[in-house]
């Protein structure tokens, strides 16, 4: 028989007020199963706990209902109180008769029937609650970081060396990631190489780093603590332990006409290549798209010249499995190309370059060894017009986001190309500058007032190139909307910041959310923002949405604690109020009719197949399964099955079902 | 077996007047398609215009539900209100066939075996059954296979057969009868010794239910033979529940908050839960033994037991089974083979 | 506490919440200190997903003359997708208690977030005083009363 | 009907089919499902248009469940319930072949769900004129008129559960009216209890019903109960789009959801 | 056989441009296509109306619509950009708008569906001449053109869904497919000045006056155009032009129906080019040889 212990609470008087507490605490002690029903001035306090305790070890209670405020508030509170005096947490259940009633009602005999009719409804409850224990997963301390940019560097070696394992994957053949194609960083103007690289060989030397360049996510199944990651290995035609990187192959490459993508096309590459000079691993790989080994069968060159004969061009793509606790997305962002704009010239015009290929230009290992150069005839420019806000903040482009740090490095480009060309006059056609971030509006003030930067305020309606100059032609908002038309020399698009291509793809592998613009979906703006709301799966850097290094960076750490604060206990802790498929006596096993319709509707997947067999291993009958560890107990899909075979913890069928009966009638 | 003459008209005034007397009078009644027994409150509200009702007429002793009794607590006190038999009203039903009336002989059979049960019995005292032959029958009539005749008296108080000229043989059956037709002697007349063979419905005596009963015990055994005459049985319970002689019920409780109370309702030996254990075993499993069942009831435990055969051959059970599984045709194969 | 003239008919009315939005929300509408009826009292539910239609019809054959059920809006759904699965369910719903003639007026469907605690209140008066003008369920009072066998004229 | 007669004993005879669930003349002429395993029995074969009971509903019967050497003769609803099962991983490929019957009346041979799903794409999907006059004719009514019609057939129903056995879609071994922990519905047939299970029969099959009606015919006191699940069913189609029987892997209409499901009854 | 459809030539096809409308018919005729007017068509209000009562601006062309719509024509081409402009925008607007279709209704005493397919006149060429002009062509017109769209014909891009609009590319084609050479410049749908021709000549003079420079500068032979409005400033306001930009400008203006006509071997009687202000200095000598690669629908972007 139920031993319930009901405790009404007076909160001061914030319930006392307006609901006779002790009528309450009297008619609740007639209710059938309750053994003590008291009421106290301040159940929260010490005393009012320590009644909670004496009560249940005096009464050896089954269940206790404590009357009082929000159990948003306090049923952690009195949950570990009867933990203590050793009664099952989940035994313990709260009648919300402050917020839900004293607070909103007059002084009334309804108010103090309405708190009644609450107790006895919380009282039938917890007469049905059963004791739960909360659920523990194993975790694998292994995180798979996917991105190598500088988010997935600085996540990579902060979890490395918070002492778990980490595995980085890698798509392009070296890390570094858009960062390592920047000259100079805002605001401070170091460059870029000298404060990534150090990061990039910190990352290959960790011992616990295992690193995967040229490779990509495959499949990845399982939950928190247990995800099984498949990794495509692409072929490298490459032994990678013979490999020395000598770079012999490279030089003796006929094949030289290739526009690098590092170089965004403004500088060429070998068919066998290295991004750039400084990548990690410093091995390496084979393009089969433009080799002529592949197109036409012969050449070997590299092979021949390869002092280790590393060269491996029948290689084939391999596949790695590694067990994971967590994964941690860093796949970062790409810029608008230039064909993307009508109005300029639909990318036909050469010296109509993007952000990242004045990068190149600026960078000092780039095509033209940081000389600012017209990639059509490579003449120094006289005049340069850079174009803010190319793309983003333009609804009918489709791109309705502030693409947040084109302002900043539009500048700098400005900034840069008059510290190479003393002579030169940057023109830049802005809508509004923002520069939010620590030191920011210093420098563009300087870029301002030292560089002589001509910031005009007004869009860019159009730019046709006419013998050889290309012609801008824009407004000047600030002089009565004046039409302004330029004849520069190269004009530069800081074009909008668009998710990595294939982000897409991957959201979809690993069941994360993604918004429109297929940027990875935060689990809260606010409060979760480096989290999925997949657990286990974390966000770092601009593949949530685009940021600067420094946020990037800060995110990536933020990511990475989050990683090692799941990783800090074996086992993880789990609330244990998540749904069950029912099982019984055979011959029936189960009232579950194996249809599965309710698969779809889990929003994590949990639901999965089991198949029950007999002793000798044959298949009785397949039935629906909830994986402990992906259900968080909403419930849907307990409401949805028909035979009601799945029932949720905490608010199952007998509860809720009694719920309604206790609050509509009387006894 | 004395015999009267009821004329038309009396027989309308003989209704009309036990309304009058506040009897309950249950007749068969015709909603769009459906004719079957239901209180009346005028005489014009009876149809003759049918073979046999859905439902049968043992609805008057055994309803599908009937409370057995009330309870209620209110804060740990707890008051129990027990059957009220007063509120069992003085009934007559009429337009009852023959077969359906010797029905109640089984039904008796069973509820007065070794309890009595008070409230069918009281039910049943309290009724007044005035049959009426049947003028016509139909594929699934075979009263006449299972000791039963379009015209027979068992089970009736007094018995109508209707005349071509809209009168009506009476022949006063037993003392209840006897004591209606006295109450109202006026309205009742000589016998106008009519011929009442001639008036009833041919229904050919296909087989026999005593070669059926001679023949079943052997076949309890041929497990194929069941699953074989059952495969089409869906499992539902329309058949028991519309068979005049099925007698199996459930008990539940039902309870809304501290309030509640006890109902007998009809089950059904087809119902694929009727023995399922709590265990979870069900010695019923497939619809072969659940059909088994059925007739072995009727046609072996029942005559072994209580020397009344549990079918009357009203066909009510083919009629209102969804994919037409005639007992009669069973019981013919049963002898058959 | 059955009153039955119908000028001072208090409605009993049911509401069910899901717990990560509405029922905040009433408690913002407590600690914001906002009045409403006390006819309404509340059930706990971790989502609207988990409200079954069954419960519906357990709250009607108890006696209740009117039912709230609320939950997250649309896309703000703590498990991404509780509510519109409701939102699917009650549309068949609703349309069926129609079809079958019961006053789906008796039934008032909302989102209100953890922030309306005003809208909370506000809703709740709003029913109560539906549920009082359509007065007491009687059409379904009868049959309660007939399921206990109590003969109703 | 000899082509099918004919069709029957040449597949019984050939041996690679055991079984021909079909239809024959029963009481007073009236068709009926029939069993038949020798090729002799062929002849009791018939097919028209009063062979309307769903024959879906022995597929899954324990005793010929795993026999995989049977034929169904199948009408076009019962076609419709086979993709609805086969889509709730009730039946599988392989478990039966399916005899079907073409405008001109010609046997077309069915083996695998996806033929059965194409042929069934040629089918009709609506209600016949009279059941879409019977539906009309209740929504036409007041709000009070609908609620006294349906409380009067809801006291009549004396809970056989024919309507359930004859549904194919009612495959739960316990159906929810059978638990009594919590009591979903009361047992005892009072109008109360009637309606909780009919209004749960009809909420269990929405996006499911392939408003084969003979949940209608199989009830013994005539209940248009059918027009419950038809209502279901047509609202699953104008609301969710979503017709029971057309797909074999479509996902049931309350199993997912549409963002923009238009709804205008929530505040 | 003889294809049937309805013309709307609006009041400049009428006037000032009457040429336009000549080589229009002349083209219809060349393929047999009959051009039936929209009866008792009335003006479409053009630019004036909507600067100065909106009512009046969605009234005329929807008495136009109506017209049309009375004499069952379901398909409609409308050679001057400004009336295409005018009757697909207000088409547009009823189709969305109830209640303001509701109010036109009333004024126009009609019942519009709104559902009339109005037709530009390269849009009419891609229908009803691209197919077949191999067949008929007689001279290659194998001269550098500069294909001028003007800002009526191609925005707003969301209603009118024609083309691309900031480089539109159909006129283009149809004049590679009569052998022509457009160039690629970038006043394709620069503004000519419109409606400030007679008000403001200074200013249409400096706006068209670059047009006609940039065009002549790039080495094209004739500016292909398929608008009255834009006709008339490059080609009758040509002094203007040339006092604005300071130089001779003799490159002729040429309506694409013209062009086509020239192509067909027509007069310039029956093409109306004799009624140019600017001689058309150009002519096609050389004929038709090989038959000419069939021109497909130019995607949209």
């Amino acid at each position: 028989m139920a031993r319930i212990g009901v405790f009404i609470c007076h909160c001061g008087e914030n319930i006392s007020a307006t609901v006779d507490c002790e009528k309450v605490a009297k008619v609740a002690s007639e209710f059938p199963g309750v053994t003590v029903s008291v009421d106290y001035k301040y159940m929260c306090s010490d005393p009012g706990q320590n009644m909670v305790k004496e009560a249940i070890l005096e009464h050896n209670l089954t269940g206790v209902v404590v009357s009082a405020c929000s159990p948003r508030m306090h049923e952690p509170t009195f949950r570990n109180a009867c933990a203590e005096a050793g009664l099952n947490p989940f035994l313990c259940e709260m009648a919300n008769i402050r917020e839900h009633c004293s607070w909103v009602h007059e002084k009334s005999d309804a108010t103090t029937d309405k708190a009644i009719d609450i107790v006895r409804t919380l009282v039938e409850k917890v007469k049905r609650n059963e004791a739960l224990a909360p659920i523990y997963v194993p975790i694998t301390k292994t995180a798979v970081v996917i991105g190598g940019g500088v988010a997935g560097i600085q996540a990579s070696l902060d979890i490395a060396d918070a002492g778990h394992k980490v595995v980085l994957v890698e798509r392009e053949p070296s890390i570094g990631g858009h960062m390592s194609q920047l000259s100079e960083t805002f605001p401070t103007l170091d460059c870029s190489q000298c404060i990534l690289t150090p990061r990039m060989v910190d990352v290959a030397r960790h011992p616990n780093i295992t690193l995967y360049t040229y490779a990509e996510i495959e499949s990845v199944d399982g939950s928190i603590g247990n995800f099984n990651v498949k990794i495509r290995l692409k072929s490298k035609s490459l032994d990678e332990k013979l490999c020395t990187g000598c770079g012999a192959c490279i030089q003796k490459c006929p094949v030289k006409k290739i526009p690098s993508e590092f170089e965004q096309g403004l500088g060429k590459r070998t068919a066998i290549y290295v991004p750039f000079p400084q990548a990690v691993p410093n091995k390496p790989v084979i393009d089969r798209v433009n080799c002529t080994y592949y197109i036409k069968g012969k050449c070997k060159v590299c092979e021949i010249v390869c002092p280790t004969k590393a060269i491996r061009f029948d290689q084939e793509d391999s596949f790695v499995e590694v067990q994971a606790g967590a994964l941690l997305l860093a796949t970062g962002f790409d810029v608008l190309k230039t064909n993307f704009f009508p109005e300029y010239g639909y990318g036909k015009y050469e010296d109509v370059i993007d952000g990242l290929a004045f990068e190149r230009l600026a960078s000092a290992s780039g095509p033209t060894k940081g000389e600012i150069r017209r990639p059509s005839d490579g003449e120094i420019p006289k005049k340069i017009v850079f174009i803010a806000c190319a793309g983003s903040r333009d609804p009918a482009k489709g791109i309705e986001y502030c693409s947040k740090i084109c302002c900043m490095y539009t500048a700098k480009h400005a900034m840069l190309y008059k510290h190479k060309v003393h002579e030169g006059t940057p023109y830049i056609f802005y809508m509004d500058i923002r520069a939010t971030g620590k030191m920011y509006e210093e420098f563009v003030r300087r870029a301002i007032e030292e560089d002589e930067v001509k910031y005009i305020r007004g869009r860019v309606s159009q730019v046709y190139e006419k013998n050889g100059k290309l012609i801008v032609r824009g407004v000047d908002t600030l002089l009565m909307g004046q039409a302004v038309e330029i004849e520069a020399d190269m004009v530069v698009l800081a074009t909008a910041g668009i998710a990595s291509p294939g982000s897409e793809e991957l959201a979809q592998k690993l069941h994360v959310s993604y918004d429109k613009h297929k940027f990875f979906s935060e689990a809260h703006p606010k409060l979760k923002p480096v989290e999925t709301n997949t657990a286990g799966i974390f966000l770092a850097g601009a593949c949530q949405s685009t940021k600067d290094i420094p946020e990037t960076v800060a995110a990536a750490s933020a990511a990475a604690s989050k990683v090692a604060g799941l990783f800090s206990n074996d086992l993880l802790k789990r609330d244990p109020l998540i749904a069950v498929v029912k099982k019984c006596a055979p011959p029936l096993y189960s009232s579950c009719t194996g249809c599965f319709m309710c698969i779809p509707v889990c929003p994590y997947q949990a639901i999965d197949k089991e198949e029950i067999k007999d002793r000798s291993g044959n298949i009785i009958k397949t039935i629906s399964h909830i994986n402990p560890g992906l259900c968080q107990g909403c419930g849907t899909c307990v409401a949805f099955c028909k035979s009601k075979s799945i029932d949720i913890l905490g608010y199952n069928h007998d509860q809720v079902c009694a719920e309604v009966e206790a609050l509509l009638n009387e006894w | 077996m004395e015999r009267k003459l009821l004329t038309k008209d009396s027989y309308r005034s003989l209704i009309t007047k036990l309304i009058g007397q506040n009897y309950q009078v249950v007749a068969p009644v015709k909603k769009d398609t459906m004719i079957d027994f239901l209180k009346i409150s005028s005489f014009d509200e009876i149809t003759e215009d049918y073979i046999v009702t859905v439902s049968s007429a043992k609805t008057v002793a055994f309803p599908r539900n009937e409370k057995l009794f009330d309870y209620e607590k209110q804060n740990k006190k707890l008051t129990q209100q027990d059957y009220d038999f007063d509120s069992i009203p003085q009934s007559v039903l009429i337009g009852v066939r023959p077969c359906d009336a010797f029905g109640f002989h089984s039904l008796s059979s069973i509820f007065c075996w070794d309890s009595i049960d008070k409230i069918y019995t009281t039910r049943l005292e309290r009724t007044t059954i005035i049959g009426l032959s049947c003028n016509k029958a139909d594929d699934y009539c075979f009263c006449t296979s299972a000791k039963g005749s379009p015209g027979s008296t068992a089970g009736s108080d007094i018995l109508l057969t209707k005349m071509t000229d809209g009168n009506y043989i009476v022949e006063i059956v037993t003392e209840k009868g006897a004591k209606l037709v006295a109450d109202f002697s006026d309205l009742f007349t000589a016998d106008g010794g009519a011929d009442k063979e001639s008036l009833l419905a041919k229904v050919a005596a296909n087989f026999s239910v005593d070669d059926v009963l001679a023949k079943i015990n052997s076949k309890f055994e041929d497990e194929a033979f069941w699953t074989e005459q059952a495969m089409r049985c869906i499992g539902c319970g329309a058949c028991a529940y519309v068979c005049p002689t099925c007698a199996c019920f459930d008990i539940q409780d039902e309870s809304h908050g501290g309030k509640g109370h006890r109902v007998r309702c009809w089950d059904s030996c087809g119902l694929s839960l009727f023995t399922l254990h709590t265990s979870g075993h069900n010695p019923r499993e497939n619809q072969g033994q659940r059909w088994r069942q059925r007739l072995m009831h009727k046609f072996s435990y029942m005559p072994d037991r209580l020397n009344t055969i549990g079918c009357v051959g009203c066909g009510r059970c083919s009629r209102a089974c969804p994919v037409d599984m005639n007992i009669a045709e069973h019981c013919m194969s049963i002898i058959e083979n | 506490m059955e009153t039955n003239n119908t000028n001072s008919f208090e409605p009993k009315v049911v509401a069910f919440v899901c717990n990560w939005c509405t029922y905040a929300g009433a408690d913002l509408t407590g600690t914001s200190r906002i009045k409403y009826a006390t006819n309404v009292k509340i059930i706990r539910f971790p989502c609207t997903g988990r409200i079954d239609f069954m419960l519906l019809m357990k709250a009607f054959a108890n006696g209740a003359d009117g039912i709230i059920i609320s939950g997250c809006h649309p896309n703000d759904c703590h498990y991404t997708s509780g509510n519109f699965h409701a939102r699917r369910r009650w549309m068949i719903f609703r349309n069926l208690l129609d079809f079958i003639g019961m006053d789906v007026n008796r039934i008032v469907f909302s989102w209100v977030s953890a922030a309306e605690g005003a809208k909370w209140a506000e809703v709740v008066n709003e029913s109560v005083d539906q549920f009082r003008q359509l007065g007491p369920a009687t059409a379904y009072q009868k049959l309660i009363k007939n399921s206990e066998f109590q003969e109703v004229e | 009907m000899n082509n099918l007669q004919q069709k029957a004993q040449q597949l019984l005879e050939s041996g690679n089919y055991g079984l021909i669930v079909g239809y024959e003349k029963g009481t007073s002429g009236k068709a009926r499902p029939v069993f038949i395993r020798k090729a002799e029995h062929a002849s009791k074969l018939i097919f028209d248009e009063s062979c309307d009971q769903n024959i879906a509903v022995y597929l899954y019967r324990q005793e010929i469940k795993h026999d995989k050497k049977k034929v169904i003769v199948a009408n076009h609803h019962t076609l419709k319930s086979i993709v609805e099962l086969a889509a709730e991983n009730q039946v599988f490929d392989g478990d039966f072949m399916v005899l079907a019957f073409a405008e001109n009346g010609d046997i077309i041979e069915l083996n695998t769900f996806k033929e059965i799903e194409k042929h069934v794409a040629t089918l009709y999907h609506g209600l016949t004129e009279a059941e879409a006059a019977m539906m009309k004719k209740i929504e036409d009514m007041s709000l009070e008129d609908r609620w006294a019609f349906w409380e009067n057939e809801f006291s009549k129903c004396i809970k056989c559960y024919a309507c359930r056995a004859s549904c194919p879609m009612c495959y739960c071994p316990t159906c929810t009216v059978e638990i009594n922990q919590p009591q979903w519905i009361s047992v005892p047939s009072h109008t109360l209890g009637n309606l909780e299970w009919h209004v749960m029969r009809a909420m269990h099959l929405a996006g499911r019903c392939v408003t084969c009606g003979q949940c209608g015919k199989a009830c013994p006191l005539e209940l248009p109960i059918q027009l419950l699940t038809y209502k279901v069913a047509l609202d699953s189609k104008q609301f969710f789009d979503s017709v029971a029987g057309t797909s074999i892997c479509a996902d049931n209409a309350l199993a997912i959801y549409k963002p923009e499901d238009h709804e205008n009854f929530i505040r | 056989m003889q294809k049937k459809i309805g013309y709307y030539p609006g009041c400049s096809l009428e006037g000032s441009s009457r040429e336009y409308s000549e080589s229009v018919v002349t083209l219809a005729n060349a393929f047999d296509v009959e051009l039936v007017q929209v009866p008792d068509w009335n003006c479409c209000g053009a630019t004036a109306a909507h600067n100065l009562n909106s009512i009046l601006s969605f009234s005329l062309p929807a008495r136009i619509l109506a017209k049309a719509q009375e004499a069952e024509m379901d398909t409609i081409v409308v050679p001057c950009a400004a009336c295409y402009n005018r009757l697909t925008m207000v088409q547009h607007e009823l189709k969305k708008d109830d209640a303001l279709r509701a109010e036109v209704n009333g004024i126009i005493e009609a019942e519009l569906k709104c559902d009339i397919k109005i037709l530009n006149i390269v849009q009419f060429i891609q229908m009803f001449v691209a197919d077949f002009v191999a067949s008929k062509q007689q001279f290659l017109f194998d001269k550098k053109v500069a294909c001028y769209y003007g800002c009526l014909l191609v925005r707003p891009h969301d209603v009118l869904d024609f083309d691309r609009t900031e480089d539109p590319q159909s006129m283009d084609e149809v004049m590679k497919s009569l052998g022509a050479n457009p160039i690629d410049w970038p006043f394709k749908t620069e503004c000519c000045g419109a409606g400030m021709s007679v008000s403001r000549t200074d200013i249409v003079g400096r706006l068209s006056g670059r047009i006609v420079k940039e065009a002549a500068d790039r080495g094209a032979e004739a500016i292909i155009v398929a608008c009255p409005m834009c006709h008339s400033n490059l080609d009758m306001r040509r002094p203007a032009l040339e006092k604005a930009m300071g130089e001779k400008l003799t490159i002729p203006v040429l309506y694409i129906s013209q062009a086509i006509d020239m192509a067909l071997g027509k007069s310039q009687k029956e093409s109306g080019i004799n009624r140019h202000f600017v001689p058309v200095n150009i002519s096609l000598q050389n004929k038709v040889a090989a038959p000419q690669v069939v021109l497909e629908k130019t995607e949209e972007n």
